[in-house]
């Protein structure tokens, strides 16, 4: 156990990567055994995930050098620096790996009977597993340039999926956009990355961090890295290939999509807080992405109103929510300097984003789910086009309205609980702040009972008369999302003791991430 | 109106950019190379390769290697999976 | 194509895979390696779709079975990093053993292909993994373009 | 407690609301109990009635999500419009963007730099 | 005068090819340019972290039979390496898509494929 638990982090990022090298070969031989190889595989690295964040929320920061004589040796003898690639797990990173593992596992499930008719179902999952263990790697690795190759797994795998539709034209465009926003936005990555480098002959974000003097030309690689992370997960104004992809994709892929946005947002409290720390001008970038995460809200949520492209809808609610979260990582950065300021509603801004951020991938999934569904019955996503559908498809109609509910932050589900917390400790730094994201739930509410009604209520559509419930295997991926969401809702206080507030210690904390990296130092 | 904004944000963001590139970096030829300097010494004894960039790739960076491999991986299984027959098979 | 090209091509497609070859196998003591190797023979492949047209060369030359060779190398890459989670996920369990485990000299030194460890068979597994997948893809693209659908 | 969300000056617990909740709820069933109990499902009570006009088809009555909220998009025309023009759907323009706050953000950090 | 001109030549020819890579992209509507574009950008980095590496004098990192003098600096040649095969990859999917693309639509104008807008 205790080897296992030493090797889990590089085994979490290898086995999907693995059984993606494998799957194309076992499809041709049996399907059924293909099903069943990546479903527990996956089961497996989830175990994996829980483990390591078991180990990682007592024990502190995991470290594993690849390559090296042993896992913990980060710095060879001779040199005061890392040169090998070193996976760095924090309380962020297991956090992100619990959403990682919770949201793949759910969508392979859902995906099971949503993908049953289509063909190339082999090239499907071997890329469905690639874009899940590249999100791992984008979320575990230490490393700039590791992650910048993972980025481009997950947008190169996530691009061809988006197009697996491909007998509808507006699916393949939403392939294009993707691909190439994410081209350029990880290639100016890779430009702030060798900006980095140029400096300080370093890759690894520990070292740079403890490097960092914040020159000129670490103002232009920070600016470039905010900016094209704020892109790939989807930040106004740069959030317009969003509502392109995400409305075009399959149901699964969509809930997976949103996991790689929240990995982009990851990397970008990994940049903010760990790699320049409390060196960066931390007011000045704080309102630039605050900036960005009110202008997130508002243009989201009222774009979200006027679609009738209900999972187009859905995706500029996800445009919302994640204005949300860069609100309070703003406020978090604004204030990280100041320990006390940090101390009275710091953390807690931090802790409601982060909250939030789980809490955004399980009902957004949730409402993705179902529109798939949907979709999946009628075979139009248009809204004007449906009705009534509730006298049939019960089931998923309760499921979209806990979606909602729980999107538009009523109590007592778990949007409410990760809300209040943004919202009590914003008003604190700029009650302005407060006011529009209260605002904007509202609106939010109101987005999904347009959605809500013009779909599922009203007489029963003779057209829909012999629509029947979705398959078995669709329902049981919904509802995993909806028990979840019902006991974070109903227990919000165990998991922000239990894996929130980690996370956030982890962030806040710079040195002890420098330190873990320093730790085998002769 | 877009043509415009374009350009001055294209300008002003090279005008960043090269300024960075052409002041602020290191001086052409003499990098900072502490890590790659150890790597250069100790490639042939600890990965045995004389190719230090082999070495580099496939041993001290192997794992970004592996990223690599895995990605032209994806575009081919990628290309092949949007370039397929058909959509919808017949449901059975 | 004309028949003079596609005789030229013919020809000239052995010395493109031996050369080809070369680059793969010296990987670790000369300039070169997996990815640039398999490159040199993905254009051959190329150059013979070129000549002959997607359609001839699809004959002889299935994506189906390309595919497959391209995930038995992925596999063959990833097992070989698998191997040495004995101490570390890549570690380099071969320098020093009697499988490519020569050390060469520190300094500039004639060149040995017995070293390197688990470089090699890391270049050869990527090098049939390029060959493999570029030239499936630029098939698949041209055979697509050609009017053909891939199955 | 672990149940409780405290945010520093309040706190959220679920669990209390819950209780509230299910009291207001057996209130609000008691008063429904008291009231009448002459509805009966399945008669004609239970049908629409259009000033006895005959009522139209299921496909006619329904209200389309189309329609929704059709006074909130007349007031904030103006914003509508300008806020639509800016999601042309043209890939070119998404990287307008990306360059255009990469530009400000810089420009910014640069004022700040030299004021400070 | 020579103050000012003194200073870094070939990080701004890789800036510069940045700078046509990132017109390509904000001004070309043929989907074809867009993923030269994308190349372009993609090379201009290449160019950049090679840059990065050079030292004057520098041979190339391989000891077999080397010459004298230092050698160049290898990490930047692995990562140019890594993003070379992925500039690849990228172009080839892309290209896959704008084949699909213009199978459905007949056209290559970025302006004319926007299903999806407001």
């Amino acid at each position: 156990m205790a080897t296992l638990i030493e090797h889990s982090s590089i085994l979490i990022i290898a086995v999907p990567l693995l059984i993606a090298f494998l799957t194309p070969l076992i499809g041709m031989a049996s399907k059924k055994a293909r099903n069943v190889v990546v479903i527990s595989s996956l089961a497996f690295v989830a175990f994996l995930v829980f483990t390591l964040a078991r180990d990682v929320i007592l024990n502190g920061i995991h470290i594993y050098t690849l390559g090296a004589m042993s896992p913990s040796l980060t710095i060879p003898e001779g040199i005061m620096r890392p040169v090998r690639i070193i996976l760095e797990v924090d309380g962020v990173s297991v956090f992100m790996g619990i959403v990682v593992a919770i949201v793949s596992l759910v969508a392979v499930i859902y995906s099971l009977s949503a993908m049953k008719g289509e063909t190339g179902q082999n090239k499907f999952y071997t890329l469905l597993l690639l874009m899940v263990g590249g999100t791992f790697g984008m979320v575990f690795t230490g490393d700039l340039f590791n992650l910048f190759v993972f980025l481009e797994i997950t947008s190169i795998s996530g691009a061809a999926l988006i197009a697996s539709r491909t007998r509808f034209a507006d699916s393949q465009e939403g392939g294009f956009k993707y691909i190439v926003v994410s081209a350029v936005a990880s290639l100016m990555v890779l430009f702030a990355i060798s900006l980095l480098y140029a400096q300080y002959n370093l890759l690894n974000i520990g070292a740079l961090a403890a490097a960092m003097q914040y020159t000129m030309l670490d103002r232009i690689a920070l600016v470039i890295l905010i900016s094209a992370f704020a892109m790939k997960l989807g930040g106004v104004p740069m959030h317009m290939w969003l509502s392109d992809t995400y409305s075009v994709a399959p149901a699964s892929i969509t809930v997976l999509l949103i996991t790689t946005s929240q990995a982009s947002m990851y990397a970008l409290m990994r940049m903010c807080f760990i790699l320049y720390g409390v060196s960066l001008d931390l007011a000045v970038v704080g309102w630039i992405v605050i900036a960005i995460g009110i202008l997130s809200m508002f243009i989201g949520v009222t774009m979200a109103v006027r679609q009738t492209d209900i999972t187009r809808l859905i995706a500029y609610n996800c445009v919302c929510e994640a204005g949300f979260m860069l609100v309070g990582l703003g406020v978090g950065i604004a204030v990280l300097g100041d320990a006390t300021v940090l101390r009275t509603y710091g953390t807690m801004a931090i802790n409601g984003a982060i909250f939030h951020m789980i809490n955004h991938a399980l009902f957004e999934g949730l409402l993705f789910l179902v529109a798939g569904a949907i979709f999946y019955r009628i075979g139009t996503r248009d809204i004007n086009q449906m009705g009534g559908l509730g006298h049939t498809m019960k089931l998923t109609a309760v499921f979209f309205l806990l979606g909602a509910l729980a999107s538009s932050g009523l109590p007592p589900f778990n949007g409410f609980a990760s809300k209040i917390l943004i919202y009590e400790s914003v008003y604190q730094f700029n009650p302005i702040l407060t006011i529009i994201g209260i605002l904007v739930s509202i609106i939010t509410l109101a987005v999904f009972v347009k959605a809500f009604f013009s779909a599922f209520t009203g007489p029963s559509l003779p057209k829909y008369e012999d629509v029947k419930e979705v398959p078995k295997t669709m329902i049981a991926a919904m509802t995993i999302f909806a028990v979840i969401i019902i006991i974070f809702g109903l227990f919000p206080g165990l998991v922000v003791d239990w894996i929130v507030r980690p996370a956030t210690d982890a962030l806040v904390n710079q040195a002890s991430y420098i330190d873990a990296i320093r730790g085998a130092m002769p | 109106m877009r043509q415009f904004f374009a350009w001055l944000f294209l300008v002003v963001l090279m005008v960043f950019l090269v300024i960075g590139g052409f002041k602020m970096v290191h001086p052409f030829g003499e990098p900072p190379s502490a890590m790659d300097q150890y790597i250069i010494d100790n490639s042939q004894e600890q990965a045995g390769s004389n190719n230090v960039v082999a070495a580099v790739v496939f041993d001290y960076r192997g794992f970004d290697t592996l990223g690599e491999a895995t990605v032209l991986f994806a575009a081919v299984t990628g290309v092949m999976f949007v370039l397929r027959a058909g959509g919808k098979k017949e449901e059975t | 194509m004309s028949k003079i090209v596609r005789t030229v091509a013919n020809q000239l497609m052995l010395f493109v895979l031996v050369f080809g070859l070369y680059v793969i196998v010296h990987g670790h003591v000369t300039p070169g390696g997996g990815f640039q190797g398999g490159a040199v023979i993905a254009s051959g492949v190329v150059m013979l779709i070129v000549a002959f047209g997607s359609g001839q060369i699809k004959k002889s030359l299935r994506e189906r079975r390309l595919s497959v060779v391209e995930s038995s190398a992925a596999l063959l890459f990833i097992l070989v990093a698998f191997i040495g989670i004995g101490t570390v996920f890549f570690y380099n369990f071969l320098v020093g053993s009697r499988i490519f485990g020569d050390i060469p000299p520190t300094g500039t030194n004639p060149g040995n292909i017995w070293t390197g460890g688990v470089i090699p068979l890391m270049n050869v597994a990527v090098g049939l993994k390029v060959m493999a997948g570029l030239s499936a893809a630029v098939l698949a693209l041209a055979l697509f373009s050609g009017g053909e659908e891939i199955e | 407690m672990t149940l409780i969300v405290e945010s520093g000056y309040e706190f959220w617990n679920p669990i209390v609301w819950l209780i509230t909740f299910a009291v207001v709820m057996v209130i609000v069933y008691f008063f429904r109990k008291r009231g009448e109990e002459k509805y009966k499902k399945g008669e004609e009570q239970a049908q629409i009635f259009l000033c006895g006009e005959e009522v139209p088809a299921a496909e006619q009555r329904q209200v389309r999500g189309g329609n929704a909220y059709w006074g909130f998009f007349e007031t904030l025309k103006e914003y509508y419009d300008g806020v639509v023009r800016m999601h042309t759907g043209i890939v070119n323009d998404y990287v307008v963007w990306f360059v255009a706050v990469t530009a400000i953000s810089a420009i910014i950090l640069l004022i700040v730099k030299l004021v400070g | 005068m020579a103050e000012i001109l003194s200073g870094n030549f070939p990080l701004v020819a890789a800036i510069v090819l940045m700078g046509i890579g990132l017109y390509i992209l904000i001004f070309r509507r043929n989907l074809i340019k867009i993923v030269m574009g994308i190349a372009i950008l993609s090379s201009s980095v290449n160019l950049f972290l090679v840059t990065l590496g050079y030292r004057t004098g520098g041979i190339a990192p391989i000891y077999t039979e080397a010459p004298e003098g230092p050698m160049v600096l290898p990490v930047v040649q692995a990562l140019v390496l890594t993003n070379i095969v992925i500039a690849v990859a990228t172009s080839a999917l892309i290209l896959s898509l704008v084949i699909r693309i213009y199978r459905h639509t007949g056209s290559l104008d970025s302006k004319k494929s926007r299903r999806m807008k407001g």
